[in-house]
């Protein structure tokens, strides 16, 4: 298998003077499942940033689906999105109505109205929000805005999802609902690489586990579990 | 994919038109403010220079012939004269006419009962401008067989004479009229750009999150843009849904006291009425434009 | 307590005026750009007036008297003339200076030459407002000894006549300079008020934030509302900072070439700047109050 | 000890016709410890905003600390609101830095500055913040920000604490100290209701647990754990 994702030697220094992630190498072939652990403030959004081209590397070079993101003109940037959906740990969705959230994600992505029409229902299904697709974020609750935001990743069946604590608003049971939807993407060939502090999604899931410590991946094993040496004193 | 692109970007237009109340209306009435006193600020400057323009006809030059000149030819002078490109208006004088004149009102008229008519005939002109005073009067007295000019070319135009206030009026008002409107023009200009930048601000979450979407620049970009136009070219009719009626209302109201001058016949509305809804969505265009590149480029400061 | 408030509202105030620079520009600026096109307005409006009223004092009128009138009592008339309120200046002129005028320019003097001088001593006067020449040619007609006053006052500000216009040239100007002026005034007024309230939309989630904390209202406005006034007043002195040396080079101007008139002295452009500063401050406080009353009671529409 | 928090037959209705809490009756007393569980979307966050009063009963009592909120003038609210601290789902931080947020809550609370000198550094260094005191919002980390809006409750020292989802952000022992710290103020004397879909912090304390389903409570145990009959399927 291809390799979608390639960290190599990359260091985030963010303009305060914080390293946030420092000297990383992780590659991830297509089709893989992982999973990124590591406290609060560690950098686990930061190599997700990474991978969106959010942030740049201060140092190193980051590779996702055969190019480099330190070189991409703005419009690259934008198509290198299109590939990969992101479950953004703020949820970032837009102030408009949940079915208008996916259907921009739709559009975006270069689908046309029929394929909006289609997937939109689906997606919102999946996450059973189907009955909430008239509402606007502001009126649904944390959770419901979470499973929104997977809805807009599923919709797209990107190649590559990138999922910030997905679960983080969920109770227990839409956990384990949220993460077989991404098992099932990845089952479809999705490469999916998950930064979660649920023990219990982790555990549940026997896959790669990537462990950050201050901004350093100081352990990866393939099927890891949740481990319990990570705070750093 | 291009007939994708179109659809997404009108939906995305009608969306944000029907969305963005405060916006909407923000733009729409600073827009149609300043198209309003821009307006109203032409119509104003084109009238007092008309104004300015009509003390001026009051202006005048008389030519006095030798009292023993020919009268045909006196006569076919001031026919010539009448042909001058900067002449508005020639008039023979007859000298029993101008003896009649001047008798009737200065002087105690018993008196010059029996005398003869001192008079020759007379050329009295009009000049289509006050600045060519002095310049008819210099012509007029070089014609063949003409005494005396009044006022003569030395005094025509001199400092202090009434022409000469005339003119300078005229050169300050057309002067700072210019400096004015465009000073109104380029203030209108910033002034829709300040608020549709600060109109964007609050958007500039939502543009991000279109980029970190996937969304192209030019994607994102096509809706503000014609929500600018729109936005720009609805406030500029606004305005002119008052500035046209408030127009046709003057006219009647000049046509029967006639205090106002150079209103445009109503034929030149439409065409008025078109150029400002232009310029307006322009000015909504553009204002976007700048803004939308502005927010384009940045991370917004986030909020939270 | 009271104190801490204080001390609160001041370090809040400081830092609002500190981070929040798009705010702060687009405010200060908008702010600066409208004073400054009033101001010019102004002084334009006021200068157009004056040269209205600078026609106007060429307008003359002159009553003749008989010829056997004693001299000594018209020249006491003349005298008498020149104390009416309305008169700004009473000319004696006596017959044999009228004479020596009339004759050096109309008439072929040669003619006239032995001839008994047929004019009346006269009297020269000049309105203080061309609105009062009908009533001094009525008030001059009705004196004794005098044969004729030209114009009469059947004619003076007859409808078409000089006098007329410019009368009505300056009610014109007056007018609609009035309209113009309460127009710009009334449009900066909504114009600031759009602009802080838009700046202030991008800023509800923060005031909601502060209310859901337990900050009082008063305490919340506060500092919004002496950030309207500092970014009104600053942009009114950015605007006095540009008005004023321009007002002070057109006087140095108008000097040397006195084409304009009703400069203000130096002196009163202290009190102009204050209130001009002044008004600016007091647009930014009662912009930001209705803007900060409208966010208080609102939940924002809320991000994500 | 008197009640601090009573809902009599409390309902809410959003405007778009949601029915999120039905027929709720509810006393909290002085000094209590009490979970809220329950899963996504069915109204936990809807009683924390009653009791802030951010939203109010459609039908219904709502009584906090004495004072029947739906008859609150909007001064009386902020009085309110001073007395009870709130960790919001979504942080609700001020776009400022980490000490003006903290610093802020306790101005608006009626404290002097010396009292915010000693305070601020205080509550950040509880929660590990303080060498991000200068770091605003969008400088920190999920969990950060989770843990800023904790020490601005902790700061103010309320009465009544509501704590909603407080770590769902945060890594397992993050979350263990900041139930620490929420616990710490409980024996300080403070109320505290906590939202939370963690069964692990829920059944690490054995305290009151409020079950919601559907809107309604269907379950208040004083000793509960977190349930495992919570879906309602
Ligand atoms: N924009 C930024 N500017 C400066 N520092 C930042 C920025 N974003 C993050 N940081 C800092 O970088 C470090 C890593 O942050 P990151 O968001 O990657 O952590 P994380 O592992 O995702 O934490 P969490 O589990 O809380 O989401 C943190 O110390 C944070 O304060
Ligand atoms: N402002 C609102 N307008 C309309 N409906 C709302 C609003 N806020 C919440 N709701 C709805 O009310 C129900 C309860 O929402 P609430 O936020 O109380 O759930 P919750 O238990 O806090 O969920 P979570 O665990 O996801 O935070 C949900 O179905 C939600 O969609
Ligand atoms: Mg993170
Ligand atoms: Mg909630």
């Amino acid at each position: 298998m291809p390799a979608i994702v390639e960290l190599r030697n990359a260091s985030v220094t963010y303009p305060n003077g914080v390293l946030a992630l420092s000297d990383a190498t992780l590659t991830l072939e297509q089709g893989e499942f992982a999973f990124l652990v590591g406290p609060t403030g560690h950098g686990k959004s930061t190599i997700l940033k990474l991978l969106y081209c959010d942030e740049h590397a201060t140092r190193g070079q980051v590779v996702v689906s055969g190019w480099d993101v330190a070189r991409l003109s703005p419009g690259r940037v934008a198509r290198l999105r299109r590939r990969v959906g992101v479950v953004f740990q703020d949820f970032r969705l837009l102030p408009r109505t949940a079915w208008e959230n996916v259907a921009f994600a739709l559009h975006a992505t270069g689908h046309g109205y029929r394929d909006v029409l289609r997937r939109v229902p689906e997606a919102l299904a999946e996450v059973g929000l189907l009955d909430k697709a008239d509402d606007f974020p502001s009126q649904l609750s944390a959770g419901e805005q979470q499973s929104l935001a997977m809805a807009r990743v599923l919709a797209i069946r990107p190649a590559l999802i990138l999922a910030d604590e997905p679960t983080g608003n969920l109770d227990p049971d839409s956990s384990s609902h949220i993460m077989g939807l991404l098992t099932k993407a990845n089952k479809a060939g999705a490469t999916v690489l998950a930064a979660t502090h649920d023990p219990a999604i982790v555990d549940a899931k026997r896959t790669r586990v990537i462990a950050l410590r201050q901004g350093k991946i100081f352990r990866d094993l393939p099927e890891g579990g949740y481990p319990d040496d990570l705070e750093h004193d | 994919m291009i007939w994708n692109t179109i659809d997404f970007v009108c939906r995305e237009t009608a969306l944000h038109l029907r969305r963005e109340r405060l916006i909407a209306i923000t733009t729409i009435s600073t827009v149609a403010v300043l198209m309003l006193v821009l307006g109203s600020m032409l119509l104003f400057l084109v009238d007092v220079r008309g104004w300015a323009d009509r003390m001026g006809d009051a202006l005048e030059v008389r030519a006095h012939f030798y009292r023993d000149h020919s009268r045909e030819e006196a006569e076919a002078r001031a026919a010539e004269v009448g042909e001058w490109p900067q002449v508005r208006e020639a008039r023979f004088i007859p000298k029993e006419e101008g003896w009649q004149e001047l008798r009737s009102w200065l002087v105690s008229g018993d008196k010059l009962e029996d005398l003869d008519n001192p008079l020759g005939d007379c050329i009295q002109v009009y000049v289509t401008d006050p600045e060519f005073l002095r310049e008819i009067a210099r012509k007029l007295e070089s014609l063949e067989g003409v005494k005396a000019v009044v006022p003569s070319s030395g005094d025509a135009g001199k400092k202090g004479s009434f022409a000469h206030k005339v003119v300078q009026f005229r050169r300050i008002i057309t002067g700072s009229g210019i400096v004015i409107g465009v000073l109104v023009v380029l203030a209108g200009v910033f002034i829709v750009h300040n608020t549709i930048r600060l109109a964007l601000h609050s958007r500039w979450r939502e543009i991000y999150i279109m980029q970190l979407i996937g969304a192209g620049r030019g994607v994102i970009a096509a809706p503000f843009l014609l929500e600018g136009v729109v936005h720009g070219g609805l406030g500029a009719l606004l305005a002119c849904c008052v500035l046209i009626p408030a127009h046709m209302y003057l006219r009647t109201l000049s046509e029967r006291s006639a205090p106002f001058l150079l209103l445009a016949p109503d034929s030149a509305l439409l065409t008025f009425g078109s150029a400002v809804v232009l310029a307006g969505a322009f000015l909504g265009l553009t204002g976007s434009a700048l803004s939308v590149r502005r927010y384009l480029r940045r991370k917004p400061e986030w909020h939270s």
